[in-house]
């Protein structure tokens, strides 16, 4: 199944938004850059059974580690971890506007 | 087949190519796709092409001049290209229209300079699709 | 390997150049006979729209690049209902000579079922 | 009063919603470049007694300028309409992301 | 002439690279003794949360452009309110040495009261 | 003073400024900035100072080379540098970082060719504060 990378804040784009207009039971979400501060908008309750990624360095770099922390369903990822999803799922899909 | 990376050994391996639209010292991105391949080449995987197109050809502008203290991209991309022979792409006809020429290029468009990084080739679109064709994943790096 | 693609046509035409690049990838896939499928959704919706005039912004026509597509085999574009109807276009307004226009309900699953995605 | 220019999508980019957020009465907006898709957006509907304006170029060339028409109470201007409207106002506040 | 300055700030630091220049641009006008204030507001106010480890994306801190503005005479910093609510980041949480954070509800009133506003 | 503009005079003519932060052929905005000049001028205004800054310092690359039907920014802003002796300043901190060199700057920074197009200049970011100070009117092209 698809892996969707969001790299924008919800907050003043659409990438995120239309990401979950796009998402296939099964398939997998990888928050990365600004895109971490979905950790903080609402869109993100709709996909509480399926996987949610972050990636820690950008979180962490935000100041946002924390809250990844206590967010429930979000798996914190290093870059290893990022390119093992990519192996795991195809095709992969980049929001990146 | 079995590729070492480091201490252990990582099956399967994969073929991946990665399409960059974004300039460096613009967005985050680019800085995102060097990352992500150095990650892929340290876990064992092999890149079959990276492709620069939009903005993303700034990648390969040998004469930005980052402050000491930011990131070089340009001068880590080719490090990365030399250490593993990487196939950079940059678009030409993208190129063109952004200001980054090689030296052939500058004197067929009668430009007084070029400025196309060492490690970089100019090419047209067909290996972004030829990447597709003989990639087992693409992943794009834009905004 | 082949691997069939499609372009995620997802940005408004004009305002940023990604529309554009976007199609002359399309065009250059097709050119090379690799199998390539365009679904609009959210803005790229904008690109299909008839009546465009952009020489009054000193620009070329971007429908004319979508208009080439036809002659090189692409003769159906995927077009994201949800996004037409969040945009006040109505499907029947949507027309390009020579392709056949197929609204979706759910692009998720059209997405999942390629081996490569371009987003644009 | 101030001028606002807002040239992106309200579809895809928070732009016209954060630029209605700091809008003071008398304040005048003019719609440039993507912002003309606003005309198909809700968000629009708050400004009925405020003063909006279109560039007309930037309708035409995305096939808009019909609608334009329509939508009321949005005025049309061309580029020495603009150039006046910033005379006539100040500050002039851009909204591009 | 002078025209009093006000520096918009609506973009989250890191991602792109309009927060960083943006006060870049604002410590030249302070350097140069211009009056320039500046009001945090949309993904902007990301720019004051603290914990900041920007070192774990090969950048640098851009919050440490914000500590420095005080020793230019920037000692007051407006907050849109709205912006934190919605973004869920509590006022009290806001906090830069030296400098006076103002929650404003109405930031169209205060943007109008200035000549001259630069956004980024 | 009033100011001729073509066939009629228009009372009170302003002294503007725009910052420009966009590219050419990335997005529309270093295009409209361009045509809203041309505005101004027409009109009979003045333009103080046009600052480039950000991603806007690529307008000064005078090695682009966009195809022959599409807009060519640089070359344009030449023209209409030369026709009003316009002041078009490229922020020196944001061009060294994106590859947009000066010759003098070329040779300081050791890099082995220079692409500022004639007609621009680069300065420090205090040209964008002296432009605030000195101008009735700040309009920016951005996104």
């Amino acid at each position: 199944m698809t892996l969707h990378l969001v790299s924008k804040s919800p907050f003043s784009s659409s990438a995120l938004r239309d990401c979950l207009q796009s998402f296939a039971e099964g398939d997998a979400l990888l928050l990365i850059e600004d895109g971490v501060y979905a950790l903080r908008h609402d869109a993100l309750q709709t996909l509480q059974n399926s996987a949610v990624y972050c990636l820690e360095a950008d979180a962490a770099a935000r100041g946002q580690r924390e809250l990844a922390a206590i967010v429930s369903g979000i798996k914190m990822i290093d870059d290893a971890g990022w390119v093992k999803l990519c192996t795991q799922h195809n095709p992969i899909v980049s929001w990146f506007r | 087949m079995p590729r070492s990376a480091g201490h252990f050994t990582i099956w399967p391996a994969m073929k991946f190519s990665l399409a960059v639209y974004s300039a460096p010292h613009s967005t985050q991105s680019a800085a995102s796709a060097l990352r992500f391949a150095k990650a892929l080449l340290s876990e064992g995987h092999e890149i079959y092409r990276i492709f620069f197109y939009c903005d993303g050809i700034q990648n390969g502008n040998s004469i930005a001049a980052p402050p000491q203290d930011e990131a070089d991209l340009t001068g880590e991309w080719q490090d990365l290209q030399r250490q593993y022979n990487l196939d950079l792409v940059i678009c030409i006809a993208a190129a063109q229209r952004r200001g980054v020429l090689s030296q052939r290029e500058a004197e067929r468009q009668e430009k007084l300079s070029a400025n196309l990084a060492e490690g970089f080739e100019l090419a047209g679109l067909g290996q972004l699709t030829d990447a597709v064709a003989n990639s087992e994943r693409l992943v794009t790096f834009g905004g | 390997m082949g691997n069939k693609t499609l372009a995620l046509c997802r940005t408004a035409p004009y305002g940023s150049a990604l529309a554009r690049e976007g199609l002359e990838a399309v065009l250059a896939s097709a050119a090379m006979e690799q199998e390539v499928d365009l679904l609009f959704i959210g803005d790229g919706i904008f690109q299909l729209l008839g009546n465009q005039s952009p020489e009054e912004i000193q620009q070329k026509s971007q429908r004319r690049n979508l208009l080439a597509l036809p002659m090189f085999g692409l003769e159906q574009f995927y077009v994201c209902a949800s996004s037409l109807a969040e945009r006040g276009v109505k499907p029947k307004l949507i027309e390009i000579p020579g392709v056949e226009i197929k609204t979706i309900e759910q692009p998720g699953a059209l997405i999942a079922s390629y081996q490569c995605v371009l987003s644009f």
